[in-house]
This record gives C-alpha cells, sequence and structure tokens, in this order.
C-alpha cells in the first residue's frame, strides 16, 4: 500500500489512514444538476478521485435532426440548453444561414442581440441561483428566480413559450415584438440593476462564500485551455476571448457597432467604471469565485449590450423580415459555426445534401469540455468542494447529452 | 417519601417507592447492558449497550446524590469518550473487523470464571453489616459546591464535622496533576494518531509538475480550437 | 403541588407524586412536540417571507397554521421503509436515542422561579451534557443506515459536536462563575431586577461572550450554517437520508426541541432568565422578584418571559439558516478550534479578572459576586454545624480574598 | 430476592452493581479480540470502581448517614472519570496506529514488537 502511495502522486494521504469508498454522486444528486452521475473515491472526506458518468439524458438529438428540416429541428436545440434556449436557436440558425449565405435584416439582427442577451441573464440568474444552492444557502436561489420569472414573462409575450421558444429560426423570427414591449424590458431592466447590488451582498461578498470558493477548483489558464473550456469558466482563468468579439465574421458582424468589453478578470481587476465588489485577498485567478464572479460581470455586460440593442432596434425602419421556408432546400456543403453561448461556445455543424433535410447535424457542447476538467479540479478537495467546483462549472446536462 | 407504608400496602407503586423503582430502573438497565457488551459480537453495537450502561450508571449517581459526578459521567463518559469510541470503530470500520468472532470455548471458560469472581464480589459487597443499612432515602443538600472547593484545597466538609484547626489539604495537588496529565495525554494522542503527513498535491500543483514527471495531458481537439481558433 | 394535593385533595402521597410527574413529563412533551409544531410553521413562514414568498397559507385558515399538524398525519401515515442492509436494531432506535436525549435535557430546565421538572444543583452542567447525548443517536443513524451518505453525516456530526462542547462548556462556566452556582434557578434568580443585571450586561467581556456561546450553539444542534450533518447538497441528507414518516418526525423533534434547548439556555444564563428588563411586580411591590410566595400569576409571568426570549433566539437562528451559505467541515473546525475556543478562553480569563478587580461591577454593590456566594454557602454550613467563626476565618483562605475585596 | 427487591436502598445494591459491570468488563477485556472492544471493557471495569467510589462516598445510601469515604469518593471518581477519558484518548490513538500500519484491529495478530 505504502509502495503504491509512493509512486503515484495522486492518492493523497493523511493523519489517519481509512477505508477508500466509492461513492456514487448522482444520477439523483442534489447539487449535480440534472442527472449527472459522479462516481467520489474518498478517503475519508476527502476525494482523491472523481469520474463523471455522463450520458443519462441522451435523446439522440443529433440523429434526429438528420431526419428533419433544418427550421423543423429548431424545438430540439431548445432542449440542449434549456436555460439559454434562445442562444441554442441563434446558434443553429446562424450556422445554417452561414451554409445558405443568407443574411437578416437589419432590424431581425438587432432584434436577435436583444433576446440572446435577455436569455443570457436569465441563464446566468439560474447559474448564481443554483450555486448558492450547492453551498448550502436557499435565499439567493429564490431571489435569482423572482428576477428570472421576468424574464421569462418578457419572453412568453415574444413567442408564448416559458422555457423553450424556438423563437429565433433560420432567416430571422417567428414573430415581431408585440406593441409596449420595449418599455416593459426597458422598465424591468432599471429595477433589475439594484438587485444585482443585492446579489453581490448575499454571495460574491459574504465572507462565508468567499471562503466556500475563493482558492478552491483552481484553473490554471494553460489546463484551461488544454481541457477546451470555453466561456465563462474559461475567462474566469483570465483567458480573454469572447466569441461575440473573436469569432467567425459572420457571428462578430452581429455584434458590430456595440459597444462592450469581455468580462474578463485582468490581473485580478476588472476595468470597467461599474461599481462591483473588490476581489477578495483569498481569491486566485481561475478559482470557484472567479468564475461566478465572472457570470455576475456578464449580467451586467448583456444589461448594456441589451440597452444598445433597443435604441437601434427602435431605431430601424422597415419591416423584420420574414423567415425562411419550412422546407427551404440546403446547399451542397457543410458550415460549422461556434457562438457564444452563456454556458460556453456551443458549436453546430450541418451538411447540406441539395435536399431540404441535412444529412448530417453535430453539436459541439460546451458543457462537455467544461466539465471534463472538474476530475482534475475535484482531486484531492474536500466532499463539500464537489459541488462547489461543479456548480461553478455550470454544466446543463441537456446540451451535454443532447 | 416515607418508607412507613413498606410491607403494609399490597400496592405495588407503594410497595416499591420511587427511589427503589427508580434504583431498580437504572441498575437493571446497567447490568444488563453490560452483559449485552459481552455477548455481542457487532462492535457498534457494543458502543450503544455501553452508552446504555453507562448512562444508566450516571443515573444511579444521581440517585446517590452524588449529582455532579453524574453529570461528569454523561458528559466526558457518554457525551465525549464513546463518541469518539465510535468514531473510532467508523474509521477502522471494515465489514469483517466491525464483527471479530471469539471462539465459543473462550467463551465458556470466561463464563465460569467470570460467575466466580462475581460470587466472590457479591459475597464481598454483603459480608459487612453496616453496608447493608439501608439509607435516607432522597439526596437533598448539594454537594456540588464541597466537592469544588475540596478541588481547589477547602475541605468544607472536614472543618464542619471534626472543627479542625488545619484542614486537611484537599485535592489541590491532585488536581493539578490530573491538568497535565491531560495535556500529555492530548499532545500525546495527537502525535500518536499523526501518520506521516504529506502536502496534498492540488490539481494545479500537478499540471505545473507534469512537464517533468508526467506525459503532458493530451490536447483535445476542442481546445485546438480556442488557441488557434479564427480571430 | 404534590402538596397540595396530599393535604387539600386527600391523596395519598404515592399517587399525587406520580400525578405530578407524569403532568410535569406530558408538560415538557407538549412543550417539545408543540414546540416543534409552531417552530417548524414559523420556519416556512419566516423562509418565505425572507425569501420573498408566501408559504403555506392554506391549511388551516388564512395563515396556514395547521400546515406542520396536517404534515405530522401525512408522515404518520408514510410507509416507515428499512434500507435492506440496515442494521435493524439500531436503525429503529436511533430516532428516539435523539430524542430522549433532547426531552430528558427539559427536566432540569426551570421555566420560571421554580416551575421547573427537578431543580438540580448542577443544572446547567446536566443540561449541556445530556444535550451532548443527542450526537448518539445521530451517529448511530448514520452507521445503522447502511448508506455512505449517511456515514460521512455522522463522521461530521461527531467530530463537530465534540469539538464544539469544548467552547460551548467555556461559555457556559462563566455565568455559572458569576452567578456562583450550577443551578439554572439561582442563576436566573441573580439576574432579578432591572435589565442591567443581565449577565450579558455584566461587563464586556460577558457580552463577547454570549455571542461565542450563540455560535457554539448553533453548531452543537447542527443548524446553518453549521448544518454539515445533513448538508442537502453534498450529503443528499446526510445522516437522515434513509429515514422516512415517523421516525424521520422524530429527528425534527429532536432538533427543534435542542435548538429550543439552547436558546432557553442562552435566555436564562445570559438573558435574563424569566426576569423581564424591568421589574414590573417588584415596582408594584407584588413580590420581592425571588420564588417562594410569589403569586402563580407571576410564575406564568416569569414562563412566558423566558418563552419568548427562548422564541427569539430560535427566531435568530432561523433568520440565519436562510441568510447564510453553509460553511465547510475544515472550516467549521477551524472556526471552533481557532476562534471559539480560544476567544472563549480569554474571556473567560477576563471575567475572572473583572470578578477579582471590580467585583461590584462598575456602580458598587449592584452585583453580588461568586466569592460571596462562597461565603454564603460557608456560613450556612457554619450555622449548621455551629463551628467556631475565628477559625473559619483562619483555615479559610479564600474569606481574606472576600473581605479585601469588600 | 426480597430483600434486594423490597429493602431500601443500601451500599450493598450498589456494590453488587458494580460488581457486575466489574466482571462483565473483564471478561470484555478477556474474550473481545477488536481492540475498540477491549477498550469498551476497561471502561466498564473503571465504571464498576466508580459505582463503588460513589456509593461509599454518598451518605444517603449509609444507614447511620455517615459515609465511609466522605467527600473523597465523589472526588476519586471524578479522578477515575477524568483519567478515562484521558486513557481511552491515548488508547483509541494506539489503535488508529495500529490500523494504519497493520490494517486490522484484532488484538491477536498484534504480536510483532516494532511498529
Amino acid at each position: 500500500m505504502s509502495q503504491i502511495l509512493d509512486e503515484d502522486q495522486r492518492i493523497i494521504e493523511f493523519d489517519v489512514r481509512t477505508d477508500e469508498m466509492l461513492v456514487n454522486m448522482g444520477p439523483q444528486h442534489p447539487s449535480t444538476h440534472g442527472v449527472l452521475r459522479l462516481v467520489l473515491r474518498t478517503d475519508g472526506e476527502i476525494v482523491s478521485e472523481m469520474e463523471p458518468h455522463i450520458g443519462y439524458l441522451h435523446r439522440c438529438a443529433e440523429k434526429i435532426g438528420e431526419n428533419l428540416t433544418a427550421r423543423q429541428w429548431i424545438p430540439y436545440t431548445d432542449r440542449m440548453d434549456y436555460l439559454a434556449a434562445m442562444n441554442m436557436n441563434l446558434g443553429w440558425s446562424l450556422t445554417v444561414e452561414k451554409l445558405l449565405r443568407y443574411q437578416v435584416s437589419e432590424k431581425a439582427r438587432h432584434l436577435r442581440i436583444l433576446i440572446a442577451e435577455l436569455n443570457r441573464i436569465a441563464s446566468h440568474l439560474v447559474g448564481m441561483g443554483a450555486y448558492g444552492l450547492d453551498l448550502g444557502t436557499f435565499s439567493p436561489f429564490l431571489y435569482a428566480f423572482r428576477e428570472r420569472e421576468k424574464i421569462l414573462d418578457l419572453l412568453e409575450e415574444v413567442c408564448g413559450a416559458r422555457l423553450t421558444y424556438s423563437y429565433i429560426t433560420i432567416g430571422g423570427m417567428t414573430a415581431d415584438l408585440p406593441p409596449g414591449w420595449l418599455q416593459r424590458c426597458e422598465a424591468f431592466l432599471d429595477q433589475f440593476e439594484p438587485v444585482i447590488r443585492e446579489y453581490h451582498t448575499l454571495l460574491t461578498t459574504n465572507a462565508i462564500f468567499v471562503k466556500r470558493t475563493a482558492n478552491v477548483g483552481v484553473l490554471s489558464p494553460e489546463m484551461a485551455i488544454d481541457y477546451g473550456c470555453t466561456g465563462p469558466v474559461l475567462r474566469g482563468s483570465g483567458i480573454d476571448i469572447d466569441l461575440r468579439r473573436d469569432g467567425e465574421s459572420i457571428y462578430t458582424a452581429m455584434y458590430d457597432g456595440y459597444a462592450f468589453e469581455v468580462a474578463v478578470m485582468k490581473d485580478g481587476h476588472y476595468p470597467r467604471d461599474h461599481e462591483y465588489p473588490a476581489v477578495p485577498q483569498d481569491a486566485v485567478l481561475g478559482d470557484c469565485w472567479h468564475r461566478f464572479f465572472v457570470r455576475m460581470l456578464e449580467v451586467v455586460q448583456s444589461m448594456d449590450l441589451i440597452r444598445q440593442s433597443i435604441d437601434r432596434y427602435s431605431q430601424c425602419k422597415g419591416p423584420l423580415g420574414e423567415p425562411l421556408k419550412l422546407i427551404e432546400k440546403l446547399p451542397k456543403g457543410d458550415a460549422y459555426l461556434e457562438t457564444e453561448c452563456p454556458k460556453g461556445q456551443m458549436g453546430f455543424y450541418v451538411v447540406g445534401d441539395g435536399t431540404s433535410i441535412p444529412w448530417r447535424v453535430r453539436a459541439r457542447s460546451s458543457a462537455f469540455s467544461n466539465l471534463a476538467v472538474a476530475p482534475e479540479l475535484c482531486r484531492g478537495c474536500l466532499i463539500a468542494d464537489v459541488p462547489s467546483v461543479v456548480g461553478s462549472l455550470d454544466v446543463v446536462m441537456g446540451e451535454i447529452d443532447r | 417519601m416515607n418508607h412507613e407504608t413498606f410491607g403494609l400496602s399490597t400496592n405495588l407503586f407503594a410497595f416499591l417507592d420511587w427511589h427503589d423503582f427508580f434504583f431498580l430502573l437504572f441498575a437493571g438497565v446497567a447490568c444488563v447492558a453490560a452483559v449485552m457488551v459481552v455477548l455481542s459480537d457487532n462492535v457498534v453495537r457494543m458502543a450503544l449497550h455501553l452508552v446504555l450502561s453507562l448512562g444508566a450508571t450516571a443515573g444511579l449517581f444521581f440517585l446517590a446524590g452524588a449529582e455532579f459526578v453524574g453529570a461528569m459521567q454523561l458528559m466526558i463518559y457518554v457525551g465525549g469518550t464513546l463518541v469518539l469510541l465510535v468514531f473510532g470503530v467508523m474509521l477502522t470500520a471494515q465489514t469483517q473487523l466491525v464483527a471479530l468472532r471469539t471462539p465459543a470455548g473462550d467463551r465458556v471458560i470466561a463464563g465460569i470464571l467470570a460467575a466466580a469472581l462475581l460470587a466472590v464480589l457479591v459475597q464481598a459487597a454483603f459480608s459487612i453489616e453496616s453496608w447493608q443499612k439501608p439509607g435516607q432515602g432522597v439526596a437533598t443538600a448539594p454537594t456540588a459546591t464541597p466537592l469544588g472547593m475540596a478541588l481547589v484545597g477547602v475541605r468544607v466538609d472536614q472543618v464542619a464535622e471534626e472543627n479542625l484547626v488545619r484542614p486537611k489539604s484537599g485535592y489541590l495537588l491532585p488536581f493539578e496533576i490530573v491538568s497535565v496529565h491531560l495535556l500529555v495525554v492530548l499532545v500525546g494522542a495527537a502525535y500518536l494518531a499523526r501518520a506521516k503527513r504529506r502536502r496534498i498535491p492540488r490539481s494545479v500543483d500537478l499540471v505545473a509538475s507534469a512537464d517533468s514527471t508526467k506525459p503532458r495531458l493530451p490536447v483535445t481537439a476542442s481546445s485546438t480550437l480556442v488557441a488557434g481558433g479564427p480571430k | 403541588m404534590a402538596e397540595f394535593l396530599i393535604e387539600t385533595a386527600g391523596l395519598p402521597a404515592w399517587l399525587s407524586w406520580t400525578a405530578i410527574a407524569v403532568l410535569s413529563a406530558v408538560l415538557i412533551l407538549n412543550v417539545i412536540a408543540g414546540g416543534a409544531l409552531v417552530f417548524i410553521w414559523a420556519e416556512r413562514k419566516i423562509a418565505a417571507r425572507i425569501q420573498d414568498r408566501l408559504g403555506p397559507t392554506r391549511t388551516g385558515g388564512r395563515f396556514g397554521w395547521l400546515q406542520s399538524l396536517a404534515d405530522g398525519i401525512k408522515l404518520l401515515a408514510k410507509e416507515d421503509l428499512m434500507p435492506d442492509g440496515a442494521d435493524a436494531l439500531l436503525f429503529r432506535i436511533a430516532p428516539y436515542v435523539s430524542f430522549c436525549a433532547s426531552f430528558c435535557a427539559f427536566i432540569a430546565l426551570p421555566f420560571a422561579f421554580d416551575v421547573v421538572g427537578q431543580r438540580l444543583n448542577v443544572g446547567v452542567f446536566f443540561v449541556v451534557a445530556v444535550l451532548g447525548l443527542e450526537v448518539f443517536g445521530v451517529i448511530l443513524a448514520g452507521y445503522a443506515s447502511a448508506s455512505k451518505w449517511s456515514l460521512f453525516g455522522a463522521m461530521r456530526e461527531a467530530a463537530q459536536v465534540v469539538s464544539y462542547e469544548v467552547p460551548l462548556g467555556m461559555c457556559v462556566v462563566v455565568p455559572v462563575m458569576l452567578a456562583g452556582s450550577m443551578d439554572l434557578v439561582t442563576i436566573g434568580e441573580k439576574q432579578a431586577g432591572w435589565g442591567s443585571n443581565w449577565f450579558i450586561f455584566h461587563d464586556p467581556f460577558t457580552f463577547i461572550i454570549f455571542w461565542v456561546y450563540y455560535t457554539c450553539a448553533l453548531a452543537s444542534v447542527n443548524r446553518a450554517p453549521f448544518d454539515l450533518a445533513e448538508a442537502e447538497s453534498e450529503l443528499v441528507a446526510g445522516f437522515h437520508t434513509e429515514y422516512s414518516g415517523l421516525r424521520w418526525s422524530f429527528f425534527f423533534m429532536a432538533e427543534y426541541g435542542s435548538m429550543f434547548l439552547v436558546s432557553a439556555l442562552a435566555a436564562i444564563l445570559f438573558l435574563g432568565a424569566w426576569n423581564g428588563p424591568v421589574p414590573v411586580s417588584q415596582l408594584l411591590g407584588l413580590s420581592d422578584g425571588m420564588a417562594a410566595n410569589a403569586p402563580y400569576a407571576l410564575r406564568l409571568l416569569g414562563c412566558m418571559n423566558l418563552l419568548l426570549k427562548a422564541t427569539v433566539g430560535v427566531l435568530v437562528m432561523m433568520w440565519i439558516r436562510w441568510t447564510l451559505p453553509r460553511l465547510r467541515i475544515d472550516q467549521v473546525m477551524t472556526t471552533c478550534l481557532k476562534y471559539c475556543t480560544p476567544i472563549a478562553a480569554a474571556m473567560f480569563a477576563g471575567v475572572m479578572l473583572w470578578q477579582l478587580f471590580l467585583p461590584g461591577g462598575l456602580v458598587a454593590g449592584s452585583f453580588q459576586n461568586a466569592a460571596g456566594v462562597r461565603e454564603g454557602w460557608l456560613e450556612q454550613s457554619n450555622n449548621q454545624e455551629s463551628v467556631n467563626e475565628d477559625a473559619l476565618s483562619d483555615i479559610v483562605p479564600s474569606r481574606r480574598i472576600v473581605e479585601v475585596s469588600r | 430476592m426480597t430483600f434486594v427487591l423490597c429493602g431500601v436502598v443500601s451500599v450493598s445494591h450498589y456494590l453488587v452493581v458494580g460488581a457486575i459491570l466489574f466482571t462483565c468488563g473483564v471478561v470484555c477485556m478477556a474474550l473481545k479480540r477488536n481492540a475498540l472492544g477491549v477498550l469498551m471493557g476497561i471502561e466498564l471495569v473503571l465504571n464498576g470502581a466508580n459505582i463503588n467510589f460513589v456509593a461509599f462516598g454518598s451518605e444517603y445510601l449509609a444507614g447511620d448517614g455517615k459515609s465511609v469515604l466522605g467527600l473523597d469518593g465523589e472526588v476519586m471518581a471524578l479522578f477515575v472519570i477524568l483519567l478515562a477519558a484521558a486513557e481511552a484518548a491515548v488508547a483509541l490513538a494506539i489503535t488508529l496506529n495500529f490500523y494504519n500500519n497493520h490494517a486490522t484491529v484484532d488484538v491477536d495478530r498484534a504480536d510483532d514488537l516494532h511498529g
């Protein structure tokens, strides 16, 4: 036994050696965010190894996509990251539009940004609230959901659905905004701004929250890149990549003329003139606290983007434009496009063969790569750190299993 | 709480009297649980029976008027030592170790010897006449204060009863010795239970040291997308 | 009351004693069970208010006040499951061990001057000791459930509670030192009079140590942010993962019972026990504030006073629970060993020095100090045994200190 | 039997309880192969002794109101409890150490001298 200990650095020895235990965390567990199953090898309270088992939510979405027309597949993208279905719709629509070399109207472009960023806020609110739950505090979750409900109300007005919207489709939107919606959206933003300060008080700067997240699950920038982490997880490690700025031109063209800065922690300091809490002393770049904080920053960033898009959208004259036909034929060839979704870079791949039904459909999930780094982060941590690490990665099983 | 009804009334409750009743209850629980400690093979059940036994003993102490000792028994023994023991059981619990069986032959021999020992002790207990005289019943006066004062060196009871000019010195010295002893034990136990401690390698350190000791972690396809993706 | 029955109703002694004992037991049981019902309802309502929602609204009328009763009936009707690999005896017995410990501690808890199950000379010590037994039920439950999550919960509970008994004990010793007695009734009586007589306001050290006590009490009854044994986001439900129905509810009654108990203890030790901030009865000339011949109405008022204070303590616990995240096990231990224990020890020493140099408090004579109490005890025994006064003063060293300090 | 049941409790009754606990403890120490079981036996033995101390020290049990030991009995009992706690801590540490080295708590297998 002791020889093994000497050879393998990864096995941790501590004061009193006890029996190793294999523990199943999930698939039914309060803090695995859906049907994720984590197999923990624990030595007392210390986790020596952790292995995620996935696939409990597999629904053959990609294969189904090869039997439907491109527009018919939109509802299936809703069910991938069901917390940010608008962004999923957008990703798939843009990919197919890239294949078709189709460009939506100016008005639709601003509306897409408006809706997608609104949904990003909703998604981050869930991530934030559920992270509080993971750490054992219940109230921020409900505060987050209270605000999210308001966003869902807005989205419901737009498309009639609260979770699986299928609103953004290939070639535009299913409908234009109802009258008075923009005012209601602005009213929401105005009352939402001070609420963020509450979240900072309850979570971001809360002493216990900081103790639980600072210097826990530190993801170095190199490792983040090696494992293909994207989105807030990557930016939490201090890497300045955001596809809205650095992506393919068909995607970044959407954001042309928008002023925004990528929410990334550089030198432990976020360079904007908003009021933010200071970074706690214990926090290291790349730890759970930073990943969480990047999401909080992105909420503010999205609010800015929404305000800008509301301006531009209301300045746009002319019609929104009709979406493409349900049976629009796809040209021969393929297209791959990654977009910046709330969870990270979501990629869609489509191969057309001249019919209206795509020959191949694939999705590249950001949460999948983000989850892959969890075993590394959890090695040698305490059991209580596992929810805090997995929660900070903010994975959605619908997207991983598809 | 008078004993005059003793023997006259046929009523069971009056016949027994509460003090006796509780004595019998506690003594019964203590003895039966002690026997169960011996008989059970499972360590955790042994611990449970031991708790019952020691808890009932604390009850006996209360009945004997030694309230402080009883509470001490509950706190230190039952609340502290036994929780520690069960903790130890859990730390070392492997299924085959929880129940280590004793050979039946050993049990028989031990039973005979135990019976002999018990007989001697019981005989001794009833051998002296003055021990058998019934007491006055229920404790009324507190003993905690004189106990505390005895521990800091003042023997109130001795003063009271013998009117001594120089009292016995009390228990200040033993008290000190015990405290030092406890400290030594604390240090000793901490030292004994300590394995050779090794710094827990965090994942970050592992990656940092990965270049020299381990093959570098495989670069996934998606990471090239991130690192070398379109700008 | 037993004397009352014997004398006026003419019942035999044993019967009246038994009747009173049963009555007391039923009363205490009702305090726990009824208290648990009320507290669970209150917890729901408070949680709802904190979280910006309504909580139960339908059952039993407007405020859903029958909700916990309805839940109790539901729990009674629920199937009592036991996992296959469980140790049947231990699994069955564990909730009752917890509950009994919580219940037994109420025996020595005074609600007013002499409204107490059994007045014990070592009351404080007894309550703390018995409360420590509750952990045993939790450990047994965790072990017997044959579930790894339960086992984790049990281990955490064992480590946590045993550690927190140290600072808790130190905090409890401070009021004992001030009152010169471990008798809860005496401690309460020492704080009679104006609110400034409460031990929390005795000196700055006691003020600090009250908060240390409250923290440790929170930890020893396993409430958030120290609820590691049942940490639902980590251990599913910890030690009671496998429990259902009535047995599960016993754990909860035990939890709420001990929550109330530590709060009541805090009220007695630091917050003036059953004495209100203003000695109304004394001002009205109804009584001298001391037990013996106080009218029953006064006792009732005292009970109300104590219950109110204890309830406030419980409500604060709920408030904390719904506000703060949970600590990690190593942080819980750090809090105990690096913060609570040294602070408690320093405050203990501080109170001791304060007693020595400022024995009567800042305003001379506002307190009777512990040395005086001991003195009183000695004199009492002197009178009984009629010992020579001079001889005693020669041989009792503490007496000199007392005289100097006077 | 009538004496045991009906007589008012005296020192002897306590001594009998102590004797039973003591005997059980001794048997436990001798029989159990689990080191923790042996430890529990020791606790029982110490408790049996403690009962005797308290019984002899109690004024309420002695017939004439004068106990044999007086306050000394209770003080001794206190010291025994304290030392038992200390002993348990050390013994547990030894057991855990033994378990670390041998991966067992069977005392029969603790037969080599070097740790």
